[in-house]
């Protein structure tokens, strides 16, 4: 009845649930520092939300080692769709100075679509900023492309 | 013609027991003809005197042998139907004739089922002639019956756990009971020379004697064993959970509402206690504290039916304290309450029966997951916690509604600050309601599936459509609750209230002027009450509304998988990403908040509750003694 | 002379409630039980009594001659003690059965024992 | 015609309308108030409307363990009857539907919305959920006996010799004698509503059943969709029904000439209860413990409804 | 007091938020922050020693033969890359700078590759001349951009200025008779200065690859050609300038 208000309001309102496959807490931090009163994401409805059926945005961090892929992929699995994935920092693209360890299975790309990935080891809090802001973009065409 | 109904009915029942033992005993066929054709006949007999006592408002006075009254005294057994009695006979009817079509399948596994039925018809009968007879000795003999059937039939599944133990203390506690009742009718004869409860009362009205108020805290100390107000609930609280389940509703549904009727009897009819306010606060206060003590006891069970028992044990306090009130709003409420706990109670029963014939246990901490394999149970017991607990819909909530109001307007009348206090008593107790029952769907239906349930089936039809009947009876009392009034409780609480009119229809007219009694002056019961159909429409139409805007989003909706395949992980319980393990959150760690701040409370009443015999028998010694007691100082 | 009866039936009634409320054996328990009954029966009986009154039968004799019947002891009671010996009987029957069966299960009746209903 | 203006009544002014754009936007304040006292700029006041469309927008996952009846059920269900419950509180003295002893349907109206949260928590088959429900029905039972009391000693005073448990003999009393609040004797009690109203919405320190830190958001965890859009709903409007109870308890007297401006008045109390009670308590707390939360309730907020009941009852 | 933040959160309610409005100015006193990594092509030396010391060895190399030298493209992953500066440190050349750009978010992967080409021109030897077939024309002289070649047709000689000699080839497509070309390209390396080493053994500790031994109390300086990787460092590190890079023999 209201699509055009829905549409409008998927970018408005992007939930958050961070998903932490191995990381070494630096972009945990970061992503925590954004909802504190000098950054603030919640200017623009982020919210940090406890399961992944009430997110939108999937904010992965950390190496995805050998102990949470499985975990990871379930998780993905269970966030209701539109969605996407962002990945913070280096480690989910890369593996960053893990690469190559016998736990640690890196890209992130094998097992997702990554919407976003927000470069930098420990991303600043604005860095990560602009990178929602994209994800929530994203999310506003992906509910155009799925009401059709 | 209709005078001989009462008299056919009862004797209907004890032949049908006779012939059961007789021909039945090895031929399931006759049995259950017989059985369930002696219970539909006296439910036909006794719904056909709705029309003359109900509406008409005449009181049919029956005596055995045709032996009238001679020159002003009672010499025969006399039968007297008021709006009171029958008001409470057609509870009891309509719960065995439901019990009986409950108990065809519910019962088929067992054996014996010859005795059964016999004395489940002993038993019905018993309590039916207690409830509509006018004679007090005659109402002795219908309790030592029903005694003795209720004893016989908890210990009839006599191989299981504790049944044995709990038929003991029930005789135990029942007889000890009984003896007072029979001491007290004993005193009553000596002074007033006359078994008729009419003529008692018109006698009475001239004052008191000490043999007379001995007698009457007797009746009522052996009444509240009947009806199992607190210091005398411990074998009511074993009884009904080992006793088979169509025999624990009957129980719940219409034992202790007989111990009720005989309390109501005892206090307004026969003595007239009622107008004195220290009996009122006496009666008040062992209703508060059944009311508080079952609940908390209940929460902490972990058997479904111990659970139910002590939810009984609680609501009977309600009606107690309700009556105890002597206001005409508390009588409605009380009796209204009375009728609807035998509805949701018994539909409670019935659901834990399904239970146990589904699953074989009844352990709160082994079951899980029921909703999706026993859906229709599910929804009928749904139906039943939630008027238990009192939501607007149903019945519960509108004689809660009722006895809060009397409650608290008694307290604004006498300024007295207990009354208060017992109602807020009684909110809390009904939250406390709300929560055990939360802790039960949670438990048994909701939740997760154990693997051993995963053969579970529905109960067969011949258990469901009693589920169903008693389901929309809670659902329309709810709702069509003004009618209820007309017919049943309006005609019921005159009754009550009005006894010249009950001593002049047994003892022939102008009796009870010559001998000086009056009625109770009531305040008639006045409330307006917020017109239901108003309420069906406001229901009906948001619910219209809210699903508009659901379905108006057009999002699109997850399909839900059949259990048996490997469940694709969308669609699995989210376990912060683990594989789906079993780990069912029910039983007995819910409510861990309140339990640990009531750690304390707890202790002391566990063990109060020792299970040991005499310790039962001390209390109901010690609680008839403080009866006595009372009684001598108020009625001075 | 009649108020020795009341005064015998109070005493085997309170006798019977103490062997209730505190033996543990079960037989006795139930023993209590029926001596409660049978000091209640004899309240009834004795409540009964007119002093100087004889047994409530109608001689043939009397009645045909139209002689005044002479004083009769109230039969009412005397009914009412006969159905309560009759349950009185029927009480402890049961509970002597009942006790059997608890003696068969829980291999004892001492009612510290019989306690697994509880809580 | 009657049934005109019930409909009217159910659907738009008191009704689901209205309780559930103003409860949208109370709860709007409620976050950016917050904000500005964690010094920072917080959400637009639309937000929480855009959360619930942005929620209608989502697909809704039905888990497999869920019972599905009950589970889309139950938001619908807390959805009608807070919408009921705004229909028999005085909105500046205009009351939809009033009858006698309406202040205990109003009580029993309020448990439904809770029941509903447990009843689909519990129907979605997750252990979190029924630790969720669990800290649910002990937050219910805590806050009942404070909020019971509040309503009997309102009741006493309003009612003088006959009683009337009826909210509209509440706002004539008050239209009477003015506001409830400055009687001195009812002051604990107003003390104690207002300690009860962020127990029943269920806001930051009490907001132990949707912990989302300990417990993933208790029983809405398997929630998504348009049913947790509705759950969003309801815990929105509870913010304004029980703000509003409370500005008809206690602020009911303030009476200008016409309706128009007397819902202005009503709406304004009721966000300046919501920034008292709500806000600045979220923003100044931690989350309780469950069995501080349950001891708190029915140790001090009790006692204050009880002593001011017992001061009513002395007839002060 | 029951709730210490009170008077703090009431104040604050009516006091201006600390919060920057997005899109937020430049976050300001970044100094030192190490940010995106800007590469210069042309100062890089292709020593090779940031991708050696790159731990999580965000740097690839693709080279790309080009006419006249050697592209060679180095990609700086910077989704891989720690930012810890390692390689910045050890370039040198300073072909590798941290910014202070923290906006380094993409949604493809293209947008976060830092790409960079150093040519590298073949090392050709010396021009020489085919002395019997030259028919002196001194077309190369004329077009010698630097004016390295001069040529005398009458005594029939062709001398070149190495030094000016910028091997630009220029004169190799004039030659009409194509007799100019350049000869092998003479090995560079360290040319080690016999008069000037006082054998301090800076240069052996300088040495990354640890080409270098020096031996005190005999007095030698030996060198291993194939370990040595050409990156200057033991010519900047000797205090007497004893060491340069130049021809060497072999």
């Amino acid at each position: 009845m209201f699509n055009k208000l829905i549409n409008d309001s998927a970018s408005k309102s992007p939930w958050l649930y961070h998903i932490n496959s191995g990381s070494c807490n630096g972009c945990d931090i970061e992503l925590v520092a954004c909802l504190t009163p000098r950054y603030d994401a919640e200017r623009f409805g982020f919210k940090l939300a406890g399961t992944p059926r009430h997110a939108d945005i999937v904010v992965v961090s950390g190496p995805v080692t050998s102990q949470s892929k499985e975990r990871l992929i379930r998780t993905l699995a269970q966030v209701p769709e539109p969605k996407c994935v962002v990945s913070l920092g280096s480690c989910p693209k890369s593996g960053n100075v893990f690469k190559g360890s016998y736990s640690v299975e890196a890209p992130l790309d094998d097992y997702c679509h990554v919407d976003v990935s927000v470069a930098g080891c420990t991303p600043k809090p604005e860095a990560i900023m602009e990178g929602l802001y994209k994800a929530a973009l994203i999310l506003k065409e992906k509910r155009e492309a799925m009401h059709k | 013609m209709i005078q001989h109904f009462p008299v056919l009915a009862v004797m209907l029942l004890f032949l049908g027991a006779f012939c059961v033992e007789i021909f039945g005993s090895n031929n399931a066929g006759i049995r259950n003809t017989i059985a369930m054709l002696a219970a539909t006949i006296a439910l036909v007999l006794i719904y056909a005197l709705i029309k003359p006592v109900m509406i008409d408002g005449e009181i049919i006075s029956y005596w055995m042998g045709n032996w009238a009254p001679v020159s002003g005294y009672a010499i025969g057994i006399g039968y007297e139907v008021d709006a009171l009695s029958l008001f409470f006979a057609l509870l009891v009817v309509t719960t065995f004739w439901l019990s009986g079509v409950y108990s065809m399948s519910y019962m088929a596994k067992d054996h014996h089922l010859g005795h059964y039925y016999t004395l489940y018809l002993m038993l019905s009968g018993s309590v039916l002639g207690l409830v509509m007879t006018g004679d007090i000795f005659n109402m002795f003999v219908m309790i030592e019956i029903m005694t003795f059937a209720s004893v016989a039939l908890t210990a009839f599944r006599n191989e299981n756990e504790g049944t044995l133990e709990a038929g003991f203390k029930y005789l135990v506690i029942g007889s000890m009971g009984s003896s007072f009742t029979l001491t007290g009718i004993a005193l009553i004869y000596g002074q007033c020379h006359t078994l008729n409860m009419a003529q008692i009362s018109a006698q009475l009205c001239t004052g008191m004697t000490p043999t007379t108020i001995m007698a009457f805290a007797l009746i009522v100390a052996g009444f509240g064993v009947k009806s199992y107000i607190v210091p005398f609930h411990t074998p009511a609280a074993d009884a009904y959970m080992v006793a088979p389940t169509s025999v624990s509703m009957i129980f719940s549904g219409m034992v202790n509402k007989a111990g009720v009727y005989g309390m109501i009897r005892v206090l307004y009819i026969i003595f007239r206690a009622m107008d004195k306010s220290s009996v009122q606060m006496l009666v008040v206060i062992f209703g508060a504290v059944t009311m508080f003590i079952g609940v908390t006891m209940a929460l902490a069970q972990h058997d479904f039916k111990r659970l139910l028992a002590f939810h009984s044990i609680s609501q009977i306090g309600y009606v107690i304290t309700a009556i105890g009130l002597g206001t005409a709003l508390g009588i409605t409420g009380g009796l209204f309450h009375a009728m609807n706990h035998t509805l949701f109670k018994g539909l409670l029963f019935l659901t834990a029966g399904a239970v146990l014939y589904a699953t074989g246990t009844t352990n709160l901490d082994k079951l899980g997951g029921l909703s999706k394999k026993m859906p229709k149970t599910c929804i009928c017991f749904l139906i039943g916690a939630f008027s238990i607990s009192g939501l607007p819909p149903f019945n519960g909530f509108v004689s809660k509604w009722l006895v809060y109001q009397a409650t608290y307007t008694k307290a604004v009348e006498t300024g007295n600050f207990v009354y208060a206090i017992v109602t807020v008593v009684a909110l809390i107790v009904s939250v406390m309601t709300l929560a055990s029952f939360i802790k039960v769907t949670q438990a048994v239906f909701f939740g997760q599936l154990p693997a051993e349930l995963k053969k579970t089936q529905e109960v067969p039809a011949s258990m469901l459509v009693p589920m169903y009947l008693m389901s929309a009876l809670c659902v329309l009392c709810g709702i069509f609750y003004p009618i209820v009034n007309k017919y049943l409780l309006h005609p019921a609480t005159e009754a009550t209230l009005n006894v010249t009119n009950y001593i002049d229809k047994m003892m022939g007219d102008g009796y009870a002027a010559m001998m000086g009694a009056q009625n109770i002056e009531v305040a008639p019961v006045q409330f307006s009450y917020w017109n239901p159909i108003v309420w069906l429409i406001l229901f009906v139409i948001i619910f219209v509304a809210a699903f508009l805007v659901i379905t108006g989003s057009k999002s699109s909706r997850g399909q839900v998988l059949n259990p048996g395949v490997k469940y694709d992980p969308k669609y699995a319980t989210f376990f912060s990403g683990e594989e789906e393990l079993f780990s069912q959150v029910g039983g007995s760690d819910l409510f861990w908040g309140f339990k640990t701040d009531w750690k304390g409370y707890y202790k002391v009443l566990e063990g109060l509750h020792s299970g040991i015999v005499t310790d039962y028998a001390g209390w109901t010694v010690m609680a008839t003694a403080i009866i006595t007691v009372c009684m001598f100082i108020f009625m001075r | 002379m009649i108020l020795v009866n009341y005064i015998a039936s109070i005493i085997l009634i309170v006798l019977g409630l103490y062997t209730v409320c505190t033996k543990k054996n079960l037989i006795k328990v139930v023993l209590g039980l029926g001596i409660v009954d049978y000091g209640v029966n004899m309240l009834i009986v004795s409540l009964g009594f007119n002093d100087g009154g004889t047994a409530p039968i109608y001689q043939m004799s009397d009645l045909l001659n139209g002689v005044a019947p002479s004083f009769f002891v109230d039969p009412v009671p005397q009914a009412l003690t006969l159905t309560s010996i009759v349950i009185g009987a029927c009480v402890d029957a049961m509970a002597l059965s009942l006790v059997i069966m608890i003696y068969r299960k829980y291999k004892s009746i001492n009612a510290d024992d019989v306690r697994r209903l509880h809580g | 015609m009657i049934i005109l203006r019930s409909l009217f009544y159910i659907l738009i002014f008191p009704g689901a309308l209205f309780t559930a754009c103003f409860g949208l936007f109370l709860a709007g304040v409620d976050r950016k108030v917050v904000a500005r006292m964690q010094h920072r700029i917080g959400p637009p006041l639309r937000q929480p409307m855009y959360d619930f469309f942005k929620l209608l927008g989502k697909e809704t996952i039905i888990p497999h363990a869920a019972n599905k009846i009950a589970f889309l059920g139950a938001p619908i269900i807390g959805f009608v009857s807070l919408a009921l419950i705004m229909l028999f509180i005085p909105v500046g003295g205009l009351t939809a539907f009033s009858g006698n002893a309406d202040m205990i349907v109003i009580l029993y109206l309020i448990t439904i919305p809770g029941v509903a949260l447990i009843v689909g928590g519990s129907s979605s088959g997750s252990p979190y959920a029924g630790i969720g429900i669990s800290r649910e029905m002990v937050t219910m039972m805590a806050y009942e006996l404070p909020f019971v009391l509040v309503l009997l000693a309102v009741a006493r005073k309003a009612g003088g010799s006959e009683l009337a448990f009826s909210m509209e003999q509440v706002a004539n009393w008050q239209a009477a004698n003015g506001n409830m609040l400055f009687q001195w004797s009812m002051i604990p009690a107003a003390i104690a509503m207002l300690l009860v109203v962020p127990a029943e919405v269920g806001t930051q320190p009490f907001d132990v059943a949707e912990a989302e830190t300990e417990i993933c958001e208790g029983p809405l965890i398997e929630y998504s969709g348009s049913a947790l859009g509705m759950f969003k709903l309801n815990s929105a409007m509870k913010m304004f029904v029980m703000s509003g109870l409370f500005v008809s308890l206690f602020l009911g007297g303030i009476r200008t000439g016409f309706v128009v401006c007397d819902v202005i008045v009503f709406i304004l109390l009721c966000i300046v209860v919501t920034i008292l009670c709500m806000s600045t308590i979220h923003a100044v707390t931690a989350r309780l413990k469950i069995e501080h939360l349950f001891k708190f309730y029915w140790t001090f907020v009790a006692g204050m409804a009880l002593c001011s009941l017992i001061l009513v009852w002395c007839g002060l | 007091m029951m709730f210490p933040f009170l008077k703090k959160a009431v104040t604050n309610a009516f006091t201006k938020p600390s919060t920057e409005a997005f899109p937020c100015p430049e976050a300001e006193g970044l100094g030192k922050y190490r940010g995106r990594i800007a590469f210069d092509g042309e100062k890089c030396v292709d020593c090779g020693m940031c991708i050696k010391v790159c731990a999580p060895a965000a740097i690839t190399l693709d080279r790309e033969d080009v006419e006249g030298g050697q592209n060679i493209w180095r990609t700086f992953d910077l989704t891989s890359c720690t930012f810890c500066a390692t390689c910045a440190d050890f370039c040198d050349e300073g072909a590798i700078q941290m910014t202070t750009d923290y906006h380094m978010v993409g949604t493809k992967h293209e947008d976060l590759l830092v790409k960079g080409v150093t040519f590298k021109k073949t090392i050709m030897g010396e021009l020489e001349c085919d002395t019997d077939n030259c028919i002196y024309c001194g077309l190369c002289a004329r077009n010698c951009p630097q004016g390295a070649i001069t040529v005398d047709r009458t005594t029939k000689t062709w001398q070149i200025d190495h030094e000016k000699c910028v091997k630009c080839g220029i004169c190799i497509g004039k030659c009409p008779k194509k007799v100019l070309k350049f000869g092998e390209p003479k090995p560079e390396g360290v040319v080690f200065d016999e008069s000037k080493c006082v054998y301090c053994t800076l240069c052996a500790k300088k040495c990354p690859v640890g080409a270098i031994e020096v031996d005190r109390p005999n007095k030698t300086w030996t060198i291993n050609r194939e370990t040595c990787i050409k990156c200057g460092a033991c010519v900047k590190g000797c205090p007497k300038q004893a060491l340069s890079m130049g021809p060497i023999e072999e």
